[in-house]
């Protein structure tokens, strides 16, 4: 959690962040193509500075909720690489014994509380867990990922409603990608900017530059501020790109060379280079970041491949609180 | 002496008692803050605050997802809606969602929530008011599903499943709310899961739950006067279901009828009777029957409604035919 | 239909539909006290004017969709006094043969395609219906009527996106009475004009006094001559009240003496009475109006209720399209 | 000579025809203007106009709900939803106002609309990607559910539920869509409610549907290997329930195993195993028995997913029980 400024060396650390993510889910991807991956997992790739850029101001008592592109949100809120990418590939050791996967990443001591696979069902959720910190009173807040697609989810507005109504500590981060699936945003809405939709409840929104980290991570510093202060609701809208296809294996046959290329240009984390080597960074230890970035992505992938399978014996834990409850009981 | 108590003054005395007990239970839905719909939750925002007993907009979805993500952190949400037929608007909540967490977190959060609803046929509330899904939710692993028969057993089931670690689904049907008894709050809870035997008797055994209970109670006075002894168990919660209590029933009874007011097809009562021509196949002197509505929803008109519904009448008819 | 501007008689007329809503719903009151009436039905009473100004502009071929304080939308869409009456005491004469019942009125011959029970639950359908207006390209509209409390309904807010989308003549009629049930508009939201929902998707949109039954038609009619010329959907909000409880038995303790006596003072009857007799109308003529309203209504009521019963032997017929199809076949 | 098609492919034939047929039928849902999720609608928007092949919002409640109002006046519309666990998001319009619609309005109003799902466990597509959820629906008045268990049964039922005048659950399980199989269109659509015999067998009646029949045949092929013959049902609609199939197998073979995906608790083995068990009970030589998914979400895991879902060995193991 970053309080006053960030120093050069918290975007160094920031910049780390970013390359982890990229990292990470480069492993996914490659490891999907190789079999390895169960499901169809969706990456954040080129989407990476949203999640950096918010996650740097939370802490461990701060809740996130993301929806079914949410490894780097898992990953900035500081979830283990190596628990994390066990999950994705479905070991014991992963965050959830392998009983979640990719859509599904907790880690409750991390304040990572869920992540929905359904479109929009995280937003009421979410909104739940600031209803908890509100009575609690802990200057704690409630964040959620979600997509521009969720916005067509009725249960977006009603939760937006309901979180203005009772004044939540709830920080709604938009990551507009333009694209829901294979479809436009122009065919799902003609709706183009989604914090429009907080005017009428009055709920202050933005919306920024989601692939510059420093507009993404000062705008969620200055949201996030209010909101520990019991000022309610935000909404912060996040223009952004997805590089990669909407899941693993996406031909991507709707959207045309050129576009592809051009959104190659808005990369995050090249962006964040040339600031700091504007700031005086050199090449070399930019290139020092991402190589240890890579080791250490690297190692956890390798250590995730090593560790055990779930035991099949074991599937039915987990279902209640007690074994006595079950589907008949005597 | 015993006062006697109405089953809505019983469920507010309830959950007024696990707000005293337990800072972390909180209610909400639509109108609770100034009784709900029916009154039950009368008084209890003035008395524990209107931060403890809140009003919602008309969003079925949002508050009992809100009333999820609660749970999950801690607090202990009893959400009401309204009327069961609504429950279809919260049902990715419900299912995908709260049912599942405990599992697809590995056993890392739980959601220790109840859902008070209302449901059942009565007064021409017609099609849209007056369902009983409880059914659906019996195939959902993860959670529990609660349907008291009098205002004494729904006190303690209210009461023992606000305790649970679990999202349970409680179902009040609408033809109680105005039944009294009397109320002498006493002994333990009862433990979720465990039926019971509302009357004892040797020659067939009756299941139902929620209201049809007192059907079959008064089916069992009925058959008595023939010569027909039943034995009548109140099953109080459909999942998990005592099926400990009905083998041990129907071992001695050989004979079982089940009734329910949800239409049959694909109703509870479908896996009462799959579990019993099962673990009971050399047991039965007869064919499982079950008595519940006939395919149709519920019709306005007061006459196709009552023409519609199953009632004691079926229930005596059924053993009737069993029995000859 | 009034195409041109009203002339004073089809004011008259419009005043003897004001009043037959009015006294149909005083009869309803009425035999529901005596236990005539089964179920809790919901009365229009003092909503009044909203239905007719705007169904004046309806044809039988436009679709009509309402919830559950639906009377007075289906009789200013011109159903008949009688079947209307006798399906809301359950007759077999009635509209839906006493199967549907007060909040579940239809008479498709007149466009009144349906009214639901659950919040919300019409305005989608009202889009279908609009959608199939579209396909057959034959100027008919779809309208909808639902309270301020349905805007809370997610639903609400994916059928607006939805109608936008797909420029669908749809007029969306929020009849805005101040109440959900027993809580007050602001607590069951912090935007205090449903027409604000509007302005995210470009929607046009309005709130008008939904007592002023002039303004109403007025309003209503240049939405719907554009919503027939294809300029997509409208949002008209008519802020209204309810002079009645929420149902019939609602002892309304969430509403002060004082509040009651004001809101009688807005009676849109009296209204256009007084607009009438400022135009040069006697009261003998207005009374005599009201008269012969009063002799149709109750010539209708007491034919339902000398009205048939359902026979229970067909308690089983239209829930299929054929006998064969039920719970199992054979 | 015929020629071999997917499940996939069979399903777009059957679509491109009906378009074709009747102009009233038009599709709608996410990305279908593009092919959809799965592909099933590819070429189809070109073919018949961007009018007839929509693409949506993700608003699952209201696109179910503007395809029953459009049905309402008088268009077919051919809804798909993604993923039947999405459907949880359109339950009220399916359950209260399309389902009802004919009989709440006495009969003026109907809604001839399909609603094609995608179900069922695989790959680790995790808990909200893979559930079997039909049950609930059978319990539903006014709703037909029909549960193809191949290519060419796919290309028939799907024709005869667009021209249905009710609204129809059609369940696609995933494990299906890859399937190929030689078609040959010809004969007479199969009639809704009408089950098949897949396999002629005398010794036990296997009941299934979907992709649960083919794991039913290959455990008959290997049951044969042992001397028991093994009638095999594809029940093709489970809503109505073709009974009258069901017992005549039964009264010749006196023993049934049913399985299914689904939970096993409250699932739809449990209403046959009931009818079974009731209008067979003279006939049975062996407890009806079910097979069906234990009482847990789906893991994401693949070892976990195997290791939860039924598959031909426990049906093979089922029936060894009977005859043992
Ligand atoms: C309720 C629901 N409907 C459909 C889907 C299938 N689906 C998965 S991701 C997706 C697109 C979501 O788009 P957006 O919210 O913009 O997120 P993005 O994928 O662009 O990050 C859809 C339709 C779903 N998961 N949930
Ligand atoms: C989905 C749903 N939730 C709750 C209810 C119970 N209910 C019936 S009317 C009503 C209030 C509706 O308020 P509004 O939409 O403003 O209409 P009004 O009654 O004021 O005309 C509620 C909550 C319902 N019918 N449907
Ligand atoms: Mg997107
Ligand atoms: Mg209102």
């Amino acid at each position: 959690m970053t309080a006053s400024a960030p120093t050069l060396d918290d975007w160094k650390e920031m910049l780390r962040t970013l390359w982890r993510i990229r990292l990470f889910e480069g492993q996914v991807q490659r490891l999907a193509a190789a079999g390895e991956v169960p499901g169809f997992p969706h990456l954040s790739t080129g989407q990476e500075a949203v999640a950096v850029g918010v996650c740097a101001h939370l802490t461990r008592k701060d809740s996130l909720f993301t929806g079914h592109r949410g490894h780097g949100h898992a990953l900035a809120k500081g979830c283990d690489l190596q628990a994390t990418f066990a999950e994705i590939i479905g070991r014991d050791s992963g965050l959830c014994r392998g009983r979640g996967g990719s859509m599904h990443l907790v880690d409750a001591d991390n304040g990572m509380l869920g992540a929905t696979g359904v479109v929009g069902g995280n937003l009421p959720l979410a909104a739940g867990a600031a209803w908890a910190a509100q009575v609690r009173g802990d200057r704690t807040i409630s964040v959620v990922f979600f997509g521009d697609g969720a916005t067509g989810a009725g249960v977006f507005h009603e939760t937006v409603n309901l979180a203005v109504l009772w004044r939540l500590p709830i920080l709604f981060v938009c990551e507009n990608n333009g694209y829901a699936e294979f479809t436009s945003r122009e065919e799902h809405s003609k709706v183009n900017h989604v914090s429009a939709f907080a005017a009428p409840y009055g709920m202050p929104a933005k919306t920024i530059d989601g692939n510059d980290l420093r507009v993404v991570h000062a705008a969620a510093g200055n949201a996030i501020a209010g909101l520990r202060d019991g000022s309610g609701p935000f909404l912060l809208e996040c223009m952004t790109y997805r590089l990669a296809g909407h899941y693993v294996g996406d031909a991507q046959q709707y959207r045309s060379k050129e576009d592809l290329a051009a959104v190659q240009e808005k990369c995050p984390i090249e962006r964040l280079k040339r600031q700091l080597i504007a700031q005086g960074v050199s090449e070399s230890e930019l290139a020092g970041i991402a190589e240890e970035a890579k080791r250490e992505v690297l190692q956890a992938v390798e250590g995730a491949r090593a560790a055990a399978r779930p035991d099949p014996s074991t599937v039915l834990e987990y279902v209640y609180s007690a074994p006595s409850l079950s589907a008949t009981t005597g | 002496m015993a006062q006697k108590l109405t089953f809505i003054e019983i469920l507010r005395r309830a959950l007024d008692e696990e707000l005293t007990r337990d800072p972390a239970v909180h209610l909400l839905g639509e109108d609770v803050a100034v009784g709900g719909a029916f009154g039950v939750t009368k008084g209890l925002a003035q008395k524990h605050g209107a931060q403890r007993v809140r009003n919602t907009p008309i969003s079925e979805a949002a508050i009992t997802g809100v009333a999820t993500g609660a749970a999950i952190c801690g607090l202990r949400p009893v959400l009401e809606i309204m009327f069961i037929d609504f429950v279809t608007l919260a049902m990715d909540c419900l299912v995908n969602q709260a049912a599942k967490y405990r599992y697809m977190s590995g056993g890392q959060l739980a959601v220790p929530m109840v859902v008070r609803t209302q449901a059942g046929a009565a007064g021409g509330a017609a099609a849209q008011h007056s369902q009983s899904l409880e059914s659906w939710f019996i195939h959902v692993p993860g959670l529990v599903v609660v349907a008291p028969s009098s205002p004494v057993e729904a006190y303690g089931l209210l009461k023992s499943s606000v305790r649970l670690g679990d999202p349970v689904l409680f179902i009040e049907h609408k033809r109680l709310y105005a039944q009294r008894e009397a109320f002498v709050p006493d002994g333990p809870l009862p433990g979720i899961g465990t039926a019971r035997i509302a009357r004892a008797g040797t020659d067939v055994t009756l299941i139902a739950y929620s209201a049809m209970v007192g059907n079959a109670l008064e089916a069992a006075e009925e058959l008595a006067r023939s010569g027909i002894s039943a034995e009548v168990i109140d099953l109080r919660t459909l999942l998990p279901l005592d099926m400990s209590t009905i083998a041990a029933s129907v071992a001695k009874t050989h004979r079982a009828v089940i009734a329910h007011e949800a239409v049959l097809n694909g109703g509870v009562g479908a896996e009462i009777a799959a579990h019993i021509g099962h673990e009971l196949f050399d047991e039965l002197d007869a064919p499982v029957t079950r008595v519940g509505c006939p395919f149709a929803p519920i019709p306005f008109a007061p006459e196709l409604e009552r023409a519609l519904l199953p009632g004691t009448a079926n229930i005596v008819a059924a053993v009737r035919e069993l029995s000859s």
